[in-house]
């Protein structure tokens, strides 16, 4: 399971292509490009890796499965969203 | 996904495409601290000499760089050192792999750099007082 | 300490400490026109010691530390004391300011709105400045800009310029009347001269003014301008803070403010003349 | 305040009775905030002053030091949490020590607190389960030389540090809370025993009086009395807020009895903790409180020769005197 830090302790501002975050949880300013503002959206609550998918699939066309799970660990070393 | 108008429902808007990127891909850079960040790495900061303002230059005895090929100067280094190395360089330690003079002439220029060249945020982390 | 001079530079003041008398002198001469630290409270202490007392008269070097201190720093020759003061109140602005957001650049203001150039050390933001107050700009810092963490507004540090090398030639012969402190040859960025910002920069160093425009500028190359999207705007800025990261939340605030109010160009420039003329240029066409 | 002081003694009046500021001029002030830098505790002094009358100027200056400190105390909770993080699946008793205990306890000694490395404790003999977690989880070794590491390990009661290759955060992972080599050793299966659950997430900390008996056992039984003062102002938050029952106790039974009273002594000396036995001072602790106090109103280390006496005692007590005779010859050699 994987959950992303509550809306409440991110700042999301969109600049252009990349996107800056702010985590009020650890200080820590990151700049990110697609698709992690959606995949933070998604993981509003927590999701397995194959329901994450699915919700994803019903906004997006999902270019390529393979690279999500390299997406979410990024996610999870940065400390943007926890697996549980 | 040649069939892909038949997935979206009667007045359903058109689907964004999501690039997830490549495996190795990364999407997410993390701003790291300048100077100011007191428990700066000492592992993963680096220092070139001499950095890329000057690059080519060779280092003089005393540290400053002159132009390639200078008798008595060194050459460049072959790659960057890490804010380790270059502590214990600067405790009196040699840099790895390099012999006496070659290190003493390397640190004395780093020893030198000044706030603006991009070493320096590196070299000053060093130094910091650890709470 | 042996000897100490106090001065406030913009909102920002220092006391300043040397085993030596002559550092303190030139301070003294060239800051002259400065008021002192509000309430007599300097925000930052800055020292000039000898690291071992008979180096006080053998062969003296200057070891600089403050209230914030990077021990190792190497020690200057008592002849570039008034260089030490000066890296030494850098270092405590670099390390320690909280109270704006601190970026690396140089900055002027014309009508109440302020011009920020930044770049690596020789990217040539001092002499820009220099030349941009001889026709008529107010200069407000050629070394730190202060952004203000409520409204925006950036605050000038109108400290002494450091010119190097040819730029030292270049801003003599632009400024024939301004005042210089001693040149210092050999130091660790080669030639230094100071030069003293003029009444004008001095007596308003107290207003604050709008960021207007911002500008990366950089020598050596042909002229050429080119606009610089927000998000490398956003990164180059945060590397060319150097309290980006310690102010947390109130940093990112400012940082944005600017990477959305504020356009931003990279310049490149074959000679300080061009430069002035393709700043201007820009100035104009805002 | 009696007579005009210009050293560690003005931080520690102001601490103990932030109103004896009432009449400061410039220069005490300076002074004052010369010397609370030095020691870093600025923030333990601006959060003490927080709300009195001062200078326009010093307030502006206090109020730097508080949000330097509360970014400080943000940084350090999310180091605990990641580490928390990496060591979840390890069903290992993780505990939080010094400062970072502190802030994550909602402790007075952690308020305005400065905060270096975060400092775990572990079972000795999960601990190299823990490493491989923490590599797992993006920290790698600060590459020490091979002395340095051998010396760690064998010798230690610690992990060489641990650095957090994004982060740039020291972690450093305790199994005791004194080196193996000390002539003393406490009871590191007791001190994970008695451990006090926090809040949230599954992290402890040390039970209150080991927090207590290992402040004084990091002071006197390992530390060259660097940072003491602040170290002090911890046992005396501590002894303030909570108490001294069971503490002799404890201390005996970890053998630190000594430590322990030495420390409630001093702290009562310098910052007036509701006094144990502080006014019954004992031999020596006249040449601590002139160690502790070595600083001028320019920040500056003084009595150098008492700093130098305290260094050498530290290493005398972290090694026998054969290997310590070794140990700085080595580093002698190495300059």
């Amino acid at each position: 399971m994987y959950r992303a830090a509550a809306p409440a302790t991110l700042r999301i501002v969109p600049l252009d292509d990349l996107t800056a975050i702010y985590h009020r949880a650890s200080g820590i300013t990151h700049l990110v490009a697609s698709p992690v503002p959606e995949l933070l959206a998604a993981l509003s609550e927590p999701l397995t890796l194959v329901r994450l998918a699915k919700r994803l699939g019903e906004e997006f066309y999902l270019s390529d499965g393979e690279a999500l799970a390299a997406r979410l660990d990024e996610l999870v070393a940065s400390g943007l969203a926890e697996q549980l | 996904m040649s069939d892909e108008p038949s997935e979206i429902p009667q007045g359903a808007t058109r689907r964004r495409a999501l690039m997830l990127g490549a495996v190795g891909a990364s999407a997410i850079v993390s701003i790291r601290p300048a100077l100011a960040q007191v428990s700066a790495s000492i592992s993963t900061c680096e220092i070139q000499v001499p950095d890329r303002a000057r690059a080519g230059k060779y280092i003089a005895a005393d540290g400053t760089p002159v132009p390639a090929g200078t008798k008595g100067a060194f050459a460049p280094a072959s790659r960057p050192f890490t804010g380790q190395e270059v502590k214990q360089a600067l405790a009196g330690g040699n840099l790895p792999g390099i012999e006496y003079e070659r290190s003493q002439a390397y640190t004395k220029y780093i020893r030198r750099l000044q706030s603006g060249t991009s070493g320096f945020t590196c070299f000053a982390s060093l130094q910091m007082p650890r709470g | 300490m042996r000897h100490r001079f106090d001065v406030r530079i913009g909102p920002v003041g220092f006391r300043i400490g040397s085993d030596w008398l002559g550092p303190i002198t030139q301070l003294e001469e060239l800051y002259r026109d400065y008021p002192e630290p509000r309430d007599g409270i300097p925000d930052f202490t800055v020292r000039l010691f000898a690291a071992r007392p008979w180096r006080r008269f053998v062969r003296p070097a200057i070891t600089i530390a403050g209230d914030y201190t990077i021990p190792d720093a190497a020690p200057l020759p008592l002849a570039q004391g008034l260089l030490a003061a000066e890296m030494g109140m850098n270092l405590q602005m670099a390390l320690a300011q909280r109270r704006y957001l601190l970026l690396h650049a140089s900055a002027v203001e014309r009508d109440g709105r302020a011009l920020l150039m930044t770049g690596e050390s020789g990217s040539g933001k001092s002499t820009l400045a220099a030349l941009l107050s001889a026709r008529g700009w107010r200069l407000m810092g050629d070394e730190f800009a202060l952004v203000d963490l409520d409204d925006g507004s950036v605050h000038a540090f109108p400290r002494l310029l450091s010119l190097k090398n040819e730029a030292i030639s270049v801003v003599e012969l632009t400024l024939p009347a301004a005042r210089f402190g001693p040149r210092m040859e050999g130091t660790p960025k080669g030639a230094i001269r100071h030069l003293v910002p003029n009444a004008q920069a001095i007596e308003a160093m107290e207003l604050p003014a709008a960021p207007a425009l911002l500008l990366f500028p950089s020598f050596g190359f042909v002229a050429e301008t080119r606009p610089v999207p927000p998000s490398e705007v956003f990164i180059r800025l945060t590397q060319a803070s150097t309290n980006y990261v310690a102010l947390g939340e109130r940093g990112f605030d400012a940082l944005i403010r600017i990477v959305a109010g504020v356009p931003a160009h990279a310049i490149d420039y074959p000679d300080t003349a061009s430069a002035v003329t393709q700043v201007e240029a820009l100035w104009d066409a805002l | 305040m009696g007579r005009a002081v210009s050293d560690g003694w003005l931080l520690a009046r102001v601490l103990r009775d932030p109103a004896a500021t009432a009449g400061f001029n410039a220069d005490m002030w300076t002074t004052l905030i010369g010397i609370a830098r030095a020691e870093q505790m600025i923030g333990t002094l601006g959060c003490r002053l927080d709300g009195l009358i001062v200078p326009e100027t010093a307030a502006r200056l206090f109020a730097d030091a508080r949000d330097a400190a509360e970014e400080g105390r943000r940084a350090a909770l999310w180091e605990a949490e990641m580490a928390r993080r990496a060591l979840a699946g390890l069903d290992c008793p993780v505990l939080l020590l010094k400062g970072t205990a502190f802030v994550a306890a909602g402790m007075q000694a952690g308020v305005g607190r400065a905060i270096g490395d975060l400092d775990i404790l572990v079972p000795r003999a999960r601990i190299e389960e823990v490493e491989a977690a923490l590599f797992e989880a993006g920290w790698e070794w600060v590459k020490e030389d091979a002395y340095d590491d051998a010396y760690y390990r064998r010798w230690m009661h610690e992990l060489p540090p641990l650095i957090h290759r994004d982060r740039d955060r020291m972690i450093d992972v305790h199994h005791t809370i004194l080196p193996l080599t000390a002539r003393i050793t406490p009871d590191a299966a007791a001190l994970l025993a008695d451990r006090t659950p926090l809040a949230e997430g599954g992290l402890h900390t040390l039970s209150r009086n080991d927090i207590l008996v290992h402040a004084a056992a990091h002071l006197f039984a390992d530390g060259d009395l660097a940072g003491g003062m602040r170290n002090l102002w911890d046992v005396h938050c501590l002894v303030e807020e909570f108490g001294i029952a069971g503490l002799a106790e404890r201390a005996r039974h970890h053998g630190l009895s000594r430590e322990v009273a030495r420390a409630l002594r001093l702290a009562g000396c310098l910052y007036g903790s509701v006094a144990y036995g502080s006014d019954a001072r004992h031999v020596g602790d006249a040449l601590y409180l002139r160690r502790l106090t070595a600083r001028d109103g320019w920040g500056r280390a003084t009595r150098p020769f008492t700093r130098f006496a305290f260094y050498v005692r530290s290493h005398w007590l972290r090694m026998p005197p054969a290997m310590l005779a070794r140990h700085l010859w080595i580093k002698w050699r190495k300059g």
